[in-house]
């Protein structure tokens, strides 16, 4: 208190995001778009979009499930619809590609997201599988006038975390785990008091195995700009329990605002 | 011998190259596409190993309890003066080595056993269980358990169970009930016996039992190389190297070390990484094993049997049948994640040495130095004196890595 | 484990117990009328070795080439505090080990082989030739000629040659060309095969092969134990445990060692004695060959054959034959001179531990210790374990000698 | 030099011993009084005399050889007749007896010595074999008016040294080696400046296994204050080569005066 406010301090007096993960086309349209429906931004600030990938090799078992499904069920339409009532609603949305499923396709794929309206792009295994080609990506991304969202986790070297988030203005994705959905132990404290301290005052979203609301709220104390909800809605969507869906994301939002 | 006291020498925390890679290393990978082994692992490994497995933190702090046993088990281990060695190649420069050989159990392996057994402990688990090929590990792993009262169970491959009766013997004594594997303790095992009663065993077959003898009796499974986790309790070696170099106000022009899954070699050199200072790091393979002559880097198994996740590294396959060279230690098919990476980078250079060679550079050193070296380093000291002999490097300030001694090994002297 | 710098811990000079004896050593004694064998040693020892032998000086200065291939083999050993053996047994006192499995030859043996190859090759003499019973002392002298460039002969007692095929493999590979004696490679030899082509052999025969093949070769013949040149060599033991408990503010209580030809005792308590503070010196033997409990404090013949002089010393007679135990080591049938005065002066006690305990107290000592010790030093360890039971023995420091590791003698645990 | 005159160089400049010894009956009377004939003052100094004994264990295999011969020879009244030529001439005989061979004897021996006029007795074996009787057996022979000569080597420890020596006033015999006639190699200074420094100012012979002239002028350049010859007699001895002998204690001479 008194005069040494920390800059997570400040931030931790802002709203909170909560960020939500869809594979397209999972498990049907119809689904999607009654979850939809309950989505506003009352509660939610991004969502995420997974287009069906052949391979999701950084995701764990549940989202590879969806994705398995995605491919047989999506039609670009459908997605397209999805899109225009997130955005209608003021919600931002981002896409988290392989980069392996666009590198071939000449900027296509980019053009797409833009003219969908996404704000912009997470692309996980860029900097794992693609480094060398990095740069030019990010570039290509910005060219699009899309953002490139950093997507680093605690395996990114620190001199990576400093150069890429500096070739961007946006915010970061943190992934926590190896992959998606995975839970191997880890200090939440820890890792979120490092990534602010390697870019200080940047907005860092958490994502990737966050399973429960104390983790949620540890990552907040801990100066979090927000977190990534994805295979814990998988269940939800499955079943098709929207009710269940409307009162976790009201949950979640009540946790992100400290109550 | 050039040590000091071990509270100075022996560091306080172990150092994770990973926060100082020139790339992120690629995440594990599951095999399957409904099923998780990453996830699995939890089962299987204890839990702070997993933590340490994929923390950004580039400083672990070594329990107290950990270093106390470092001290118990010989170390600091001894940085030398090969000045035999010199005086025989007659180099004009210096070389050096760090002695792993001096630990209780005979090699650096202890250096990772002993805190995968406490953390283990800690969690109160009921037991131990590993597999072994050469018996390096299986050893250490018997002590560090034993150390913390914990039962302990090793399958060995059965071929050197049945050659290398005195590794057999020594955990034994230490404690461990030793299994040759494929065994009818598992499911897996006794599937294999079934097709092949006289199976002789691998590597892949012996994880494989260790795992499910693991899941099964809510055991844990200790990793014996290969692992971030292993690398960085390995980088005791360099960490002491440092600083008894620096004592001595020397600092190396090269570090060399050889490379099974890449354990001591990591641990040796990674230390140095981050001084980003010019120093030639040769990680010294089998040629009989060329994984990075002749290995590619892409994800592969860590296990025959696709049990635990794959990660990315130099390989030769999963289902690379090494032929049955003396240095058992060195027969695994791929390099650790990390090394492979920096490899691929260039920050690391190879070198292979092959049997002839490396039973040569092993009488050297016993005449010389009188250390009869493991196998596994044997090729370490090889590529040492191949380097020393190069005369564009004379002068220079060489440190190699003698990660065990081959008292148990003697039989590869058979025919001599 | 707690070391300095080498050159700290490292003395300067031996200690030579003799002059600070409680009574005159009595002289060796030629055993023929006409002929003396006392005189003949110049033509079998090194001649620096002699003059040590019978020198009045309390210090004698370890030249700077002995003090760097100390420092080459291994010196200084650790001194370990036995922290988890302390928990084992619940003993409220301290209780540290000095560990001399931890030079490059894995006992203390080499601490006095090399000064000795030393003096040799500066004598310039033709090569080096000793005798071997359990194989630690053939390999010492192996190693030290090599070190000096000297051609070895190692006459091994053919029985152990047969049954330590280790032991001889690892003597060929320092570059010793090893006899199964008797052999055929001498007159004596050539004789006792004559008698029995397939004589078991023993060390008295050995001896005197090795005297035999010295004087027809001009080579010289190292002594393993007993005589003082050699307890003044091992007083490298003690002077560095001294230094080394010195650094941590220690000293002991008890001093346990145990005692074949008591080399190793001698050398590690004799640098106490000159303190005249109360300490427990305890010598343990074998059972088996119970020299202190069952031995005469005589004149007797060192070498069966009666080749070299005869001492007084505690002996059970140079004819005894002792068990063929686990503990070959342990088996001479009498003890150093200077220990055996100071024996039976009642500044030294004993204790003697059989088969049973020793086993026991091995495998305690590995599984806590993670030390797989020589048969020869499990006996320190029974006795220090039984020691540390004796309820007035509560909260002594207590301070042990670890003299060899087990590793190439890991058949005594045949039966487990 | 200058006022630096240290014990040792005062010694240098006084008159150095010159001690021999014969085992009584060796090889013969005659040829015993015929080398005794050829010895006066001019040369010698002390004459010690082995009295045969059946196990002379420290003596080398020399002497030993003597005793052997002069178990046969030896009578009483031939010694007694060698002993007043000798004492005549003004030199001081002592007996090298063994202990073991007079322990028993109730004193007779002792007094048996004094009656002929020795002035002293030499026991090799009693520090070392009889150490627990050693300052009884000192009275006895003060007792009998002998001077008992302490007999020291380099194995007698420090200790012993000075205690013995402070335990009587005469002159110390110092065992250069561990037997008679022995050669085993030794650092002749190292050696007597260590006992010099043991018993400073104290008259201390040398003996057993004095071989050449070298080795003499090194001892009295240490400090020595005379040395005693035995083994180096016996060839003479026996083959009776008296010329030998005179001219040999001639030479000796001559050493001993820095000649
Ligand atoms: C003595 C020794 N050195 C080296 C190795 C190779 O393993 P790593 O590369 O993990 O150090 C082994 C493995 O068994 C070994 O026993
Ligand atoms: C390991 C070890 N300890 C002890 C001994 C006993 O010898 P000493 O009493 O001379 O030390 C031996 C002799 O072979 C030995 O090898």
């Amino acid at each position: 208190m008194g005069s040494l406010i920390s800059p997570f301090s400040r931030m931790i007096k802002m709203r909170k995001n909560l960020i939500l993960y869809f594979t397209l086309g999972f498990p049907d349209q119809g689904t999607l778009e009654s979850f939809s429906r309950r989505i506003s931004q009352d509660e939610v600030d991004y969502v995420e979009f997974g287009f069906p990938s052949g391979n999701p090799v950084y995701d764990g078992p549940k989202i590879r499930g969806t994705h398995k499904t995605a491919m047989s069920n999506y039609r670009p339409e459908d997605g397209e619809k999805l899109f225009r009532d997130l955005l209608g609603k003021g919600i931002k949305l981002y896409s988290l590609t392989y980069y392996r499923d666009i590198r071939d396709d000449g900027g296509k794929f980019l053009s797409y997201l833009k003219r969908e309206g996404f704000s912009g792009i997470i692309v996980p295994d860029l900097l794992v599988d693609y480094s060398d080609s990095a740069f030019s990506a990010i570039g290509r991304i910005h060219e699009a006038g899309l953002d490139f969202i950093p997507f680093f986790n605690p395996s990114t070297p620190d001199r990576i975390i400093k150069e890429i988030s500096s070739k961007t203005g946006s915010w970061i994705y943190y992934g926590l785990q190896p992959s998606t959905g995975i839970n191997v132990p880890f200090d939440t404290g820890e890792v979120a008091e490092r990534i602010n301290e390697l870019v200080p005052g940047r907005e860092i979203n958490f994502g990737f195995g966050i399973r429960n609301n104390d983790q949620v709220r540890e990552l907040v104390s801990y100066g979090a700009s927000g977190v990534a909800i994805g295979t814990a809605l998988i269940e939800m969507l499955s079943s098709g329990d929207e009710e269940a869906f409307y009162s976790y994301l009201k949950e979640m939002r009540g946790v992100l605002d400290g109550k | 011998m050039i040590t000091s006291q071990a509270e100075d020498v022996i560091p306080d925390s172990w150092y994770n190259i990973v926060p100082d890679l020139p790339e992120q290393l690629a995440p594990p990978r599951d095999n399957t596409e409904d099923f998780s082994s990453i996830e699995l692992l939890n089962r299987i490994i204890p839990k702070e190993v997993l933590r340490q497995e994929f923390t950004f933190k580039k400083f672990q702090k070594i329990p107290e309890e950990v270093a106390e046993a470092y001290r118990q088990i010989g170390r600091p281990t001894p940085l030398v003066r090969a000045r035999n060695l010199e005086k025989f190649l007659g180099y004009k420069g210096k070389i050096f080595f760090k002695y792993e050989g001096a630990t209780v159990t005979g090699s650096h392996k202890i250096n990772t056993a002993i805190p995968q057994a406490y953390y283990a402990a800690q969690e109160g688990v009921n037991g131990i269980v590993t597999e072994t090929g050469a018996g390096q590990w299986g050893t250490a792993t018997a002590l560090a358990s034993s150390l913390y009262g914990m039962p302990s169970k090793v399958f060995m491959v059965g071929i050197s169970y049945r050659q290398k009766p005195l590794r057999k013997k020594i955990m034994g004594i230490y404690g461990a009930q030793v299994f040759a594997s494929p065994s009818s303790e598992t499911k897996f095992g006794r599937e294999m016996l079934g097709k092949d009663p006289d199976h002789p065993g691998s590597l892949g077959i012996a994880i494989s039992e260790a795992v499910e003898y693991a899941l099964e009796n809510d055991y844990r499974y200790l990793l014996g190389s290969v692992m971030n986790s292993v690398l960085t309790h390995q980088s005791i070696i360099g960490l002491e190297t440092k600083k008894q170099l620096e004592v001595l106000g020397e600092y190396p022009d090269a570090l060399i070390g050889c490379v099974g899954g890449g354990s001591n070699f990591g641990g040796f050199t990674y230390p140095f990484i981050p001084d980003s200072r010019e120093i030639d790091m040769i990680a010294s393979t089998a040629s009989e094993v060329p994984k990075f002559g002749k290995g590619e880097f892409k994800y592969d198994l860590l296990d025959t049997a696709g049990i635990l996740p794959s990660m990315k590294m130099y390989s030769l396959g999963a289902d690379f049948v090494p032929p049955p060279i003396y240095a058992g230690g060195l027969r695994y098919h791929a390099a650790a994640p990390s090394l492979s990476l920096l490899m691929q980078k260039g920050k690391i250079k190879h070198d292979e040495a092959d049997e002839p060679a490396v039973k040569d550079a092993l009488r050297v050193f016993s005449k010389t130095q009188g250390i009869v070296a493991a196998p596994e380093s044997g090729h370490a000291i090889a590529s040492a004196i191949k380097y020393a002999k190069e005369s564009s490097n004379s002068g220079k300030t060489i440190v190699l890595n003698v990660s065990g001694h081959g008292l148990l090994d003697l039989s590869i002297f058979k025919d001599d």
